[in-house]
């Protein structure tokens, strides 16, 4: 029986590694595929946790197989061996005592590692003139505010961080509502933004890419649909991309725009986004000046598409039920008009 | 009559006319009340025990089921099935259930039921105040139950994070009654600690020093003394969040902007949470320690390593909560330090591994089903164990916490280390609840598919936090790539329903129908088995004197019994702490309706303390006459000594005897 | 085993042994005191709570801000009233070593007068503390620091109202049916139990009254 | 027996839930009471022809705790504090007294919401769809405790202003005119 387990048992182990590599092609949300420095130490103190514990796992598991295969087997009604020998007694105590030995030693040098590893993440927090990045976490989408001496040159997005590679990243991490976790599993642990414990987070970027991150402490009714993107690019390109966001929204231009751009801003949607350059200036959404060049609405969830855009406004709750968007009516004209309008907004 | 040994104090009067009339006379003193007002008042340990057991059993049932339901949701990227709201309401269920409600209440009701036995006494040391525990336990339960078939569960997961739970976002009554649920359950809890702990001490048969304490019973004491230092921390956390949240009381205790400290709430879980698992796990390896040592017929290897490794277990898992805690903005000193007790806390784990290794090593197995679910027990266990370890490690934790991976390592602990032993130990002990042995074969089948179904299950949930799924999602997206490997869950998880239900099956068919037990099948060392099965309501006829550790392996025809208790009232010998020497008859009160109504106040009480602080002063005024009635009906007055026989030398002075010296 | 195991066996004999025995030789002493470890856990986990609202507090004593009622600058809890009402929380200890030592010599008088004494102190330590709470200055909901002082104080209040009633309840049972060697240990345990009332409200009087001024 | 026992505690919850389940609802996906909205936007009982008996509406958000909470949310964040404080009062009139100007129903208070009042109440027509107006109406009535306790919020995780809408004692609505 036992046999037939452990063979069961290699079975699975061998399958759920093969799953293990299928499943390495989404790397753009992973701790074990790590592109920034922070994300290399802790990938780094994976695979050497893994490979200890897992010869420990072997080798208990061998001792087992052999216990069985090698001891004689008994009845309920055999005599219990009360006074075993007391030589094989010794020896397997000395055994005991050495595994135990051993123990302590293995934990001793994981703890030193995992003290070295820590103190490696730390340094990164000493970086000089670090890009300082504010993000508030609500239930449930993020506010991502660049810091910037002038204030109107500061850029407020929301679930998308444009990062250089390259260049220490300070985030500060603030939460007002309930418990959030911010987590780009690429490059970084996670950190809890707690309400009135603001706190920080610094990382670093190696590659350009996209990745995706997402709130790890549960929030609320939307927790598994607070989701957001770090893009990852060269200077050149961040500044581009930084650039073009302190601009204010650009003006409509076809006269479906025009209509779409006068509905918004009769209707309901100013209550709570701000669109800069037009009267919209709602603060308890997300700010919506360059929502048109975004990949992804609805924190990540929906790819940003005239279908998924008129979707999202007159029926959000099927989409993230809970969410704090109402259900708008619109005629088809107007919607249309709407999706026209906010897709202009690169 | 200095330095007398047991001999001395040892004459041949018992006669079968004797043995007739007291069988007759125990028959009758020790038998509940008649109807169903004897059914709700007995105190007998073995039905409250069974109770509690069956109780928690139907908990697990329910709470699989909800297992089950998020397994269908989480099988189909952006499934549709449940909503995030029910799905919140069901994890939180699920989680709330299986700790406050299956592990913790089946672990003690295995103590309530055998601790007594193995201990060679006939009952608790409070038997009314284990009925009232059992029917807390059972109110506190259908309240989360009924939540949740109502649409009203909690839905802010089983540790509750303020604010998430607190007045301003917890919205409802939804929370109170999770916090209302564990106030009831955790009474339940210290009851029975408190319990366990006085029977064990001053209970024990004449002769069960300290040094021959079953396992199983030492495990139970460690746990319950876990269960004193840290039930009262969740108990006070969930009282203050229900304070926080009740109208017109309105407290701060986590309100920030008032002086008080979101942070705290996670202190005072945790300080409960951590020794939970332990408080789950160290009685199950007692049951590990029981049963490897009866099928591999020798005597426990490192007996006294055991106990001392429990004992160590459960003094660091008091310092080691804030593990749960590294991915706050605490300071990294303390943290650190809490990484090196989590570390450490291997290092008793590990001897017990090792000492059951030795004793595999060393022994004859005799193959049978409850030692078939101990490998299944090791193949786990120590994987959850050591993915534990990463989880210690502070560093490492900031990638794991709150993922699946989390997930994946807390159902092989908790599965592994205190389901697959408690499985063992229910094919074990199945006998003695009912005379009648449960089927191998169906047991092997059980065994294997629930390992297959669990490896599918959970194992792939490790790979799932390392590739970004963080748990509590109820959906996640296509793109994500997760799809796959939460397929493969789903489908193990209905391996493992398959599992549990041939096991059910099997425990319905054997209890009616299943081949008969002696009363020891499984020629097993300790005292229950000595007992015939089913047990009858007064266990001993004799209260046996111990001999030895293995107490049946060592015991020879012709051990004393004690004699000499009154017959007439529910009395057992009451020995001292260290030695077991006999210090004076204890007599214990029988079954009252009392227990039933405290409970019921109790019970009232806290489901109005959701609504108002009246209920307070209100149940307590209600309180007050309920123990009344319950002082008022302990009836035993005077219990004059039972006249001895004559030619029975008279028992002098408890100083005299000394037990037989034990063997280390 | 079966009838016939038992015939003719050894016997240990315990017929002669008392049924009652005091203090660590009695179950019901064993159970009251880890009754009291609870009990004390649950005071340490509160005095922890009340740190950590010192921690959050950075100005301390916060002032009384509350809507509706004037505000007080320095809401220092007052001292007098509490301080006596610790003294007699210290003399009652006198009637229950008393009760205490009546109950193991069997001295029924000693023992009613004891009971009768320590209920009065009892109700006349409830009546006390009703009025103590009002020398905080702080409702239960003004802040965290009034949260968390008003439960101490309820919490011991509710182990004065348990007393009361162990009380009230042996008193019926000694002045109806008489004092039994059951109920002296009962009365022993009670005792026990004042004893650590007064013991543990030594450090929360403290806490409560002197921890505003020095923290 | 052990069958009876169960099926008593069984009946006894249900009862309990009865009660109690239609306040825990959470309704996302909200259609607006249409059908109230007609009368609610009648401003006077002034008209020609007969009489027209004055409507009888219940807001039934008023008895469940999440729209009772979104009312509160919408409160704050739609600025009804900026006038209204906390309910305290302002640069508008207080709104836990027992002082009603435009009158206490839920559909004078939809109506005043949605039509704005003299002297600075803004109309918030268009602004917000009718069932979060509906929401307000109903926590602002919580914040004189004229909704039941079991449903109203619990305080809020802040600086403390006033008693938590759970712990308002019931203020009988009286009418009075507009100061001027």
């Amino acid at each position: 029986m036992t046999r037939v387990s452990s063979q069961l048992k290699a079975a699975s182990l061998l399958a759920s590694a093969c799953v293990f590599f299928f499943s390495c092609g989404h790397g753009n949300q992973s701790a074990v595929e790590p592109t920034g420095l922070q994300a290399e130490h802790l990938s780094f103190l994976w695979w050497i946790f893994l490979a200890i514990t897992a010869a420990v796992y072997v080798v208990v598991m061998v001792i087992l197989v052999a216990a069985f295969f090698r001891t004689q087997r008994a009845a309920a009604g055999d005599e219990a061996d009360l006074s075993p020998d007391p030589s094989r007694e010794k020896r397997a105590s000395s055994v005991v005592k050495a595994a135990v030995a051993v123990t302590v030693l293995t934990m001793f040098a994981l703890m030193l590692v995992s003290f070295r590893t820590g103190r490696a993440l730390d340094t990164l927090s000493q970086a000089q003139t670090p890009l300082e990045i504010k993000v508030t976490g609500q239930q449930w989408w993020w506010q991502i505010e660049y810091k910037d001496p002038t204030p109107s040159n500061m850029v407020t997005t929301a679930n998308e961080i444009h990062i250089p590679i390259g260049r220490p990243i300070k985030l500060e991490l603030v939460s007002h509502d309930v418990i959030h976790s911010f987590w780009a599993p690429n490059f970084h642990g996670k950190k809890d933004l707690i309400p009135n414990y603001p706190t920080t987070l610094f990382f670093r970027a190696d590659e350009p890419g996209v990745y995706w991150g997402q709130c790890a402490e549960f929030c609320g009714f939307e927790h598994a649909k607070m989701r957001f993107m770090v893009v990852a690019e060269p200077q050149e390109d961040f500044e581009r991309w930084y650039a073009a966001s302190q601009q204010p929204a650009p003006e409509p231009v076809t006269d479906s725009q025009k209509f779409g751009r006068d509905i918004f801003l009769k209707s309901v949607c100013t209550q709570c986004h701000t669109i800069q350059g037009t009267p919209a200036n709602g603060r308890v959404g997300p700010n919506l000046t360059h929502v048109g060049g975004k990949p992804y609405i609805a924190s990540g969830s929906l790819p940003n598409d005239r279908e998924n855009l008129a979707k999202w406004i007159t029926d959000p709750q099927a989409i993230k039920p809970g969410i704090r968007m109402p259900m708008n009516t619109y005629s088809p004209e107007e919607l249309n008009a709407l999706v026209d309008y906010i897709q202009s907004l690169k | 009559m200095k330095n007398t040994d047991l001999s001395k104090k040892q004459s041949n009067t018992l006669t079968e006319a004797r043995i007739n009339e007291e069988l007759r006379a125990l028959e009758s003193t020790w038998s509940d009340k008649p109807g169903i007002i004897g059914w709700l008042s007995t105190t007998d340990h073995k039905r409250v025990g069974f109770r509690m057991v069956f109780t928690a059993f139907c908990f697990f049932t329910f709470g699989g089921i909800l297992a089950g339901l998020m397994r269908l949701q989480l099988s189909l990227p952006g499934n549709n099935f449940l909503g995030p709201d029910m799905y919140n309401q069901i994890f939180t269920t699920h989680g709330s259930t299986m700790m406050f409600l299956f592990a913790v209440p089946v672990m003690e009701g295995m103590g309530i039921y055998f601790v007594p036995l193995m201990i060679g006494t006939r009952t608790l040391a409070f038997p009314r105040l284990n009925i009232l525990g059992y029917y807390t336990y059972l109110f506190g339960g259908l309240l989360l139950f009924f939540g949740l078939l109502l649409n009203i569960g909690p839905d802010a997961g089983w540790f509750a994070y303020v604010p998430l739970s607190g007045p301003e976002y917890g919205i409802g009554k939804r929370v109170d009654l999770w916090s209302q649920m564990v106030s009831l359950t955790e009474i339940s809890a210290l009851i029975a600690s408190t319990n366990i702990i006085v029977t064990v001490m001053k209970l024990r048969a004449p002769g069960m020093s300290l040094n021959r304490i079953p396992l199983f019973v030492w495990s139970e004491v460690i746990t319950a003394v876990m269960v004193i230092f840290a039930m009262p921390a969740v108990m006070i956390a969930s009282s203050l969040l229900s304070m926080d949240r009740l109208t017109n009381v309105s407290t701060h205790f986590f309100n920030q902007a008032e002086g008080g400290d979101p942070i705290m709430w996670q202190h005072l879980f945790w300080f409960f949470g951590h020794p939970e698992v332990y408080i789950i796990f160290i009685p199950a390896t007692g049951m590990v320690s029981m049963i490897i040592t009866t099928f591999s017929r020798r005597k426990t290897f490192g007996y006294t390593a055991l106990v001392l490794t429990m004992v160590a277990t459960a003094f660091i898992g008091f310092g080691v909560w804030v593990h749960h805690m590294f991915v706050t903005p605490l300071p990294q000193l303390g943290q650190s330090i809490f990484t090196a007790s989590s570390m450490l806390i291997v290092v008793p784990n590990g001897v017990q591994i090792f000492c059951w290794l030795a004793t595999l090593w060393l022994g004859r197995w005799n193959l049978k089903t409850p030692l078939i679910f101990i490998l299944g027990f090791f193949g786990v266990f120590v994987m959850g164990g050591l993915t534990g370890v990463m989880l210690a490690s502070l560093p490492l934790d900031t990638q794991l916490h709150d993922t699946y991976f989390v997930v994946a390592h807390f159902h092989y602990v908790l599965i592994g280390g205190a389901v697959f032993p408690l499985f063992g130990a229910v094919y074990y002990w199945f006998p003695k609840f009912c005379g009648r042995l449960l089927n191998e074969a169906a047991g092997i089948a059980h065994c294997i598919l629930f390992f297959i179904g669990f490896e599918l299950v959970f194992f792939p949930m490790h790979i799932l936090g390392l590739i970004g799924m963080p748990r509590r999602v109820y959906t996640y997206l296509p793109e994500t790539g997760w799809g796959d490997l939460n397929m493969l869950a789903s489908i193990g998880a209905a391996v493992m329903v398959v599992a549990t239900l041939i096991f059910f099956i099997n425990a319905v068919y054997s209890w009616f129908w299943g081949k008969v037990a002696a009363a020891n099948p499984w020629g097993a060392d300790t005292l229950e088995w000595s007992l015939p099965s089913p047990i009858p309501q007064y266990a001993f006829q004799y209260q046996p004197v111990v001999q030895g550790r293995h107490a049946l392996w060592e015991q020879t025809a012709d051990s004393p019994v004690v004699t000499g208790l009154h017959i007439n009232n529910r009395e057992v010998v009451s020995t001292s702490i260290h030695d077991a020497v006999p210090d004076h008859r204890y007599g214990v009160q029988g079954p009252s309706i009392m227990p039933f109504v405290v409970s019921v106040i109790t019970g009232a009480m806290f489901i109005g303390f959701m609504f108002t602080p009246w209920s307070l002063p209100l149940g307590m005024i209600a309180l007050f006459f309920g123990f009344l009635g319950w002082f008022w009906s302990n009836s035993v007055e005077h219990r004059p000594p039972y006249a001895p026989l004559e030619d029975n030398p008279v028992y002098d002075d408890p100083a005299d005897y000394k037990p037989v010296e034990a063997a280390v | 085993m079966t009838n016939e195991d038992f015939i003719g066996r050894k016997t240990l004999d315990v017929s002669e042994l008392p049924s009652t025995m005091f203090d660590d030789q009695a179950n019901l002493w064993w159970g009251n005191n880890w009754g009291l470890a609870i009990e004390t856990t649950v005071f340490g986990i509160l005095v922890a709570l009340y740190f950590s609202v010192r921690m959050s507090i950075s100005q301390w004593l916060p002032p009384r801000t509350t809507p509706g009622l004037p505000v007080l600058q320095n809401p220092l809890p007052d001292l007098t009233f509490p301080t006596i009402v610790l003294v007699i929380f210290l003399i009652s200890l006198g009637p229950a070593i008393y009760l205490d030592l009546s109950a193991r010599r069997k001295d029924i008088f000693g023992i009613k007068v004891g009971l009768v004494l320590t209920l009065a102190f009892n109700i006349v330590l409830l009546v006390c503390r009703y009025y103590e709470f009002d020398t905080l200055h702080f409702k239960w909901n003004d802040n965290a620091y009034g949260s968390v002082t008003w439960t101490i104080l309820g919490m011991h209040m509710i182990h004065l109202f348990v007393m009361a009633a162990e009380d009230f309840y042996i008193i019926l049972w000694a002045f109806i049916k008489g004092v039994d060697d059951k109920h002296r240990l009962d009365i022993t345990v009670a005792a026990v139990y004042w004893y650590w009332i007064v013991a543990t409200w030594v450090l929360l009087y403290l806490l409560v009254f002197w921890g505003p001024k020095i923290l | 027996m052990k069958l009876s026992v169960k099926l008593l505690a069984v009946l006894a919850f249900v009862l309990l839930g009865f009660v109690s389940c239609e306040r825990e609802e959470r309704g996302f996906r909200v259609k607006t009471p249409d059908a109230n909205r007609i009368n609610a936007k009648r401003l006077t009982t002034l008209q020609a022809g007969e009489v027209i008996p004055e409507p009888d509406i219940k807001n039934e958000y008023e008895e469940n705790a999440f729209a009772l909470s979104e009312g509160k949310r919408l409160f704050s964040q739609m600025n009804c504090v900026g006038c209204h404080a906390h309910g305290g009062g302002g640069m508008g009139p207080a709104l836990m007294d027992d002082k009603w100007i435009y009158g206490s129903r839920p559909d004078q208070i939809f109506a005043t919401i949605e039509e704005g009042r003299p002297n600075g109440m803004p109309s918030f027509n268009g602004k917000l769809p009718d069932y979060q107006v509906w929401q307000i109406a109903a926590y602002v009535r919580s914040l004189s405790g004229l909704v039941p306790k079991s449903a109203a919020p619990g305080r809020d995780d802040d600086m403390q202003s006033r008693e938590p809408e759970n712990s308002t004692e019931k203020q009988e609505p009286k009418r009075v005119n507009a100061p001027q």
